[in-house]
């Protein structure tokens, strides 16, 4: 290996700072942690070696607070900063001032962010460069009477889509004319409050959709490689919630066609360092450019699971300017992976957030092919103000089969009390015959939602007789050694405050 | 002791009885049940029936326990006088409808005494970054809107409600 | 694949017990545990799917009970017991017991198992296909005068062996002639005390020796193949603690032609299932067959690491009688991999064992390489009567360097709090420039303990401020909302009921 | 308040002040700390002393402190008139060994009265299936044995004394 930064500045938090501290140490790099006030407690601070506070629990004030930011990073001495997904990461502005300043921006340069995050300028280059792209604007719709001409070309149903968008969030299906306004301004003003930019564009709707996307990695000496691609279809309210690869619907040749575009696409914008290239596949298996995510992807070590190679290692090399060490031919993906978003939200009460302390939590970590990337632990508290992302499950096996039953044992495994998850979910989804056999699209979920949720007799039995002894332990009072010790009035106080400067 | 619990809207009658400090006897709907119990906490049981392993977490909310087993959360209600006059059951036509979680309140999309479909948006209530449309569970007249226009809430807070 | 048992039964505990129950689990076959009076709340009793009480606290009135587990395995309908390791693991009486009951037993058959379990008639046996084995006796010693003779003849320093032995007990190694007699003894009492068998045999005490083993699996067609070495020089009292795949020591050539030697080995005995053939390898890098280990070694993950193949599913699919799925030439390890053995033992007072409740687990599993095979959980009592070997910890890179690397990571979030581990003394030796070149032998761990611990001057200073404010704290009271539970009464008299039926 | 501590023999005065809740002020040997601290249970603390991170588990045993720093164990002394005149100093040539685990005695290797050199064993304690040899921590004469072959023993009991 040749030349290393000493310490870098992770300007992000959660299971994506975890992650990328865990690479640090492993590379002898003095990570540096920020941390906002509601995550002084957090698993990112825990595990770095250096943390610095950069101000109050909204986003705006703390993780998206770029002059702050800098001043830590020159203050300690870091000589890159690695933005994780979200918050700063798309920012080309950011990346500007990082240019300016001498500190090095780990992942592309401004120029390529600042095209690929403008969805539409994305869509006209790609265009130009004789990459399909999805029929629908090139440019944002600049109000009311323009979406009404313009969604009457495209035809419903269609999709509005934030230009700085991404994540799903600031995205609408719209369905039929009389919805479209509403939706209109709906996605306008979550675009607005997500990305501080409320331009939205049309889309086609594709039906029966696939959306598959292909991982990058461009050194700076212009060499690219593909490292296969991820399957995430499975999709709720636009959002991913469970990836895997290789994807059931591609075959190995289309699979390579579908590599080497989003190598042309990277090479059409100059691309440096890790990217996504997302892309539609209609049921006739033709696929479309969706959209170039200029970051790591939160859903990023399935990739790595069957590559063996640490995508967050090679983003650290190319920044500080090494050569990949593989060529094209020395990526030899192998078995299968499967990777469970588990966002702290109760899937039996339409999803809602589930904010709060995790009262026990027993990690699903064990046994071969199980990964466990965490931005939790037991006594945590969730905080209201971000994502609720708490961690990542991925399972890694020969086949799909195993795969999938790994992922099962590992989720019978996994407890968390105090708040709730989506992992009762998860089981519906990897029991279910059609995902079993693979022959799933993005409608999957929607399509679930809709089937009753089969009970097992064995488990109604238990679960009233386990209730049963709780009540009757209660009413013994014998079962309570040690009362729930109440919140401490000043965490209550500090919360309040850091909620209510956000308004 | 007797206790009712509630299971999708069916009542099951338990009698319980602690015939050794890990042993107990449950009876329910006429069939007997010989249980070894381990406790981890007062949350975590281990429970073992004729034979068969079942690792549970009990955790009570209001009115009813979410169990735990094998990953999966199922939900048995407690039996009780408030609970058959509770806020969820459909009292002449008025309905709560109260937030499951904390948030802060985006846009109100009604307005008092307008008339409302089913699953018709009446206010957008934005948490962990997610703006989630909060929808009438019934056609009727919003008789009153609880919170603001860029009002938080807590968990629990009185939305609107439909009459 | 072929046909599958519906149910089995782990004749075992601890973690090799999860990790057969997890296997079982991603397999679709139930897993019955069995438990002792002091493991009615172990991790593998909470992970099985059904659980059996089997005895009284001591081995030898519960997992060594062989009628009472074969009484529970007809009784709950299992068609095959896995042995784990240790225990009844290499029985051959046992087996006999199984073979006659017509329940499979998941391993060798008993012939094969009787012979290699003698280690001498193996050795005789092994002399005879013309497989190097160590000089030494090929009898046990029958008197102390046999051993005075034998012993000079052999020469010092020597070897005293347990014929029935493995896993250090009943070792001893005698330098010089005056400790002979005494080491004699102590090795029968240790080789009595741990496999019901006093006889004991000298062999010749290797110079700067390498213990590197091979594993194979055997289906019951009579294919055999190696899935590559485990390099287990790193022992402390003849007992291995950390071992890694591919060894440093060895060149491809040489790793070949010890994978088909252990082949021969095999063959010569008509082995059937998984088993692991161990060599001493002396400094000129000429290997002696030492001995064949019967069943599924506790190191075993490192294999299944660099190959991906589950080696408890392969057993379970031979024992069933299915072919193995894969040939010599489909076995490309890749990588390297790693396992610490975390033992609940004090490396600051000679490796002193440390029973007791642990009271809090921040477990290391996180991020990718990273495998954690665990038999506790926070909360548990880590009883007294059993070995102290609470998890493995494993890790793969790319590379050794980035297989190591991940290790010091991993141990780094590993925190336990109520007993004592050896997870410091695992941070000297990963960090020991002799280790990190690979240049090592069976002699490493006696040498590192004659150097000086260094101590960081940083964290001196850390833990002097950090015992400062918990001193103060403890001063004010202040940090104590809930104070210890004492031990509830019937739990102290049921540990002690066990232990005084044990003397 | 002031606090006196010993590493490996050397004593360390530290004074303490709290000057709010979560920030400290260490002085030490000269030197001034100004730390942050967080504390997620009375045993676990996350330190930040300018800007480095410290996740410590500080707990105790009698007489000293284990506080855990990156998965490493470091043993810091309480000083108290105790300590001064504890079992472990050498005084007048009598020193008591106990045992720092449960176990049980297989076998006394030496008589009470008998002279035993330096490292030689004294008795052997079986726990958690491995035999320990106990050894003698001096030359000396073995003044008297605690515990009789067979017999189990607790954490801290008494084995032998030698003088």
């Amino acid at each position: 290996m040749g030349k290393m930064f000493k310490k870098i500045l992770i300007a992000n938090r959660g299971e994506i700072a975890v992650r990328i501290i865990r690479a640090c140490r492993e590379m002898g790099i003095t990570p540096v942690a920020v941390y906002s006030d509601a995550d002084r407690k957090a698993l990112h601070v825990r595990l770095s070696e250096e943390a610095y506070h950069i101000g109050a629990a909204p986003p705006t004030e703390s993780y998206l607070n770029i002059d702050r930011i800098l001043q830590v990073t020159a203050a300690c001495g870091a000589e890159a900063i690695h933005p994780g997904y979200g918050f700063l990461a798309e920012n080309a502005e950011f990346v500007r001032r990082c240019e300016q300043e001498g500190i090095v921006f780990i992942g592309p340069s401004s120029e390529p962010m600042e095209l690929m995050g403008e969805k539409t300028a994305a869509r006209r280059t790609m265009h130009a460069a004789g990459i399909p792209i999805i029929p629908g604007t090139m440019d944002p719709i600049r109000d009311e009477a323009e979406l009404r001409l313009q969604a009457g070309e495209v035809g419903f149903p269609l999709l509005l889509k934030a230009s700085a968008g991404g994540g799903g969030k600031g995205l609408r299906l719209v369905k039929e004319e009389k919805d479209l306004v509403s939706a209109f301004r709906l996605a306008q003003s979550e675009s607005q409050s997500s990305f501080n930019d409320s331009s939205v564009y049309i889309e086609r709707y594709m039906e029966e959709p696939h959306h598959i996307e292909v991982q990058i990695l461009a050194d700076q000496e212009g060499r690219t490689v593909y490292l296969g691609e991820r399957e995430c279809s499975i999709q709720r309210r636009y959002q991913k919630v469970l990836e895997e690869t290789p994807s059931p619907f591609l075959d190995d040749a289309m699979r390579r066609e579908m590599g080497e575009v989003a190598v042309q696409v990277a090479a059409a914008v100059g691309y440096q360092n890790a990217g996504t290239v997302e892309f539609i596949v209609d049921k006739h298996k033709k696929f479309y450019f969706l959209e170039m995510n200029a970051r790591l992807q939160v859903e990023h070590p399935v990739t790595e699971m069957v590559t063996g190679i640490d995508l967050v290692k090679c983003q650290l090399e190319i920044a500080a300017g090494n050569p990949l060490p593989f060529a094209q031919d020395d990526i030899r993906p192998s078995g299968h992976s499967l990777e469970c978003r588990i966002y702290a939200e109760d899937p039996y009460n339409g999803f809602m957030p589930s904010p709060g302390r995790i009262e026990r939590l027993r990690a699903p970590a064990g046994g071969l092919g199980v990964r466990y990337d965490n931005g939790t632990y037991e006594g945590y508290e969730v905080p209201l103000e971000y994502d609720p992302l708490l961690s990542k499950l991925i399972t890694w096996g020969n086949t799909r089969e195993e795969a999938i039953h790994r992922m099962l044992r590992a989720l019978s495994e996994y407890q968390v009390y105090g708040i709730k998850t989506i992992i009762p979910f998860f089981q519906r989804i990897l029991r279910h015959p059609r995902f079993f056999e693979g022959v799933y699209n993005t409608h999957f979920i929607e399509e679930l939602e809709k089937e009753e949720e089969s009970l097992d007799p064995e488990e109604k039995t238990v679960a009233l007789i386990a209730a049963g002894i709780r009540n009757y332990k209660e009413s013994r009072q014998s079962l309570s050694p040690c009362p729930q010790k109440p919140r401490s009035g000043w965490k209550i106080k500090g919360r309040m405050e850091a909620f209510s400067r956000r308004i | 002791m007797n206790i009712s619990l509630l299971f999708a809207d069916t009542e099951f009658r338990l009698k319980l009885h602690e015939r050794a400090e890990n042993h107990i006897q449950v009876d329910m709907n006429g069939e007997t049940f010989d249980i070894r119990v381990e406790y981890f906490s007062p949350e975590e049981y281990l429970l073992n029936i004729k034979g068969k392993v079942y690792d549970v977490i009990v955790s009570p909310n209001s009115g009813s326990y979410a169990v735990c087993i094998n990953g999966k959360n199922i939900h048995v209600g407690k039996k009780s006088p408030l609970q058959l006059l509770g806020g969820k059951s459909v009292r002449s036509g008025r309905r709560e409808v109260k937030t499951s979680m904390p948030g802060r309140i985006i846009e109100i999309l009604v307005q008092e005494g307008e008339d409302v479909e089913e699953g018709q948006a009446v206010l957008i209530l934005e948490a962990m970054k997610m703006q989630n449309e909060i929808k009438s569970p019934q056609p009727g007249k919003i008789a009153c809107i609880g919170p603001k226009t860029g009002e938080s809430v807590e968990t629990g807070a009185l939305l609107f409600i439909i009459s």
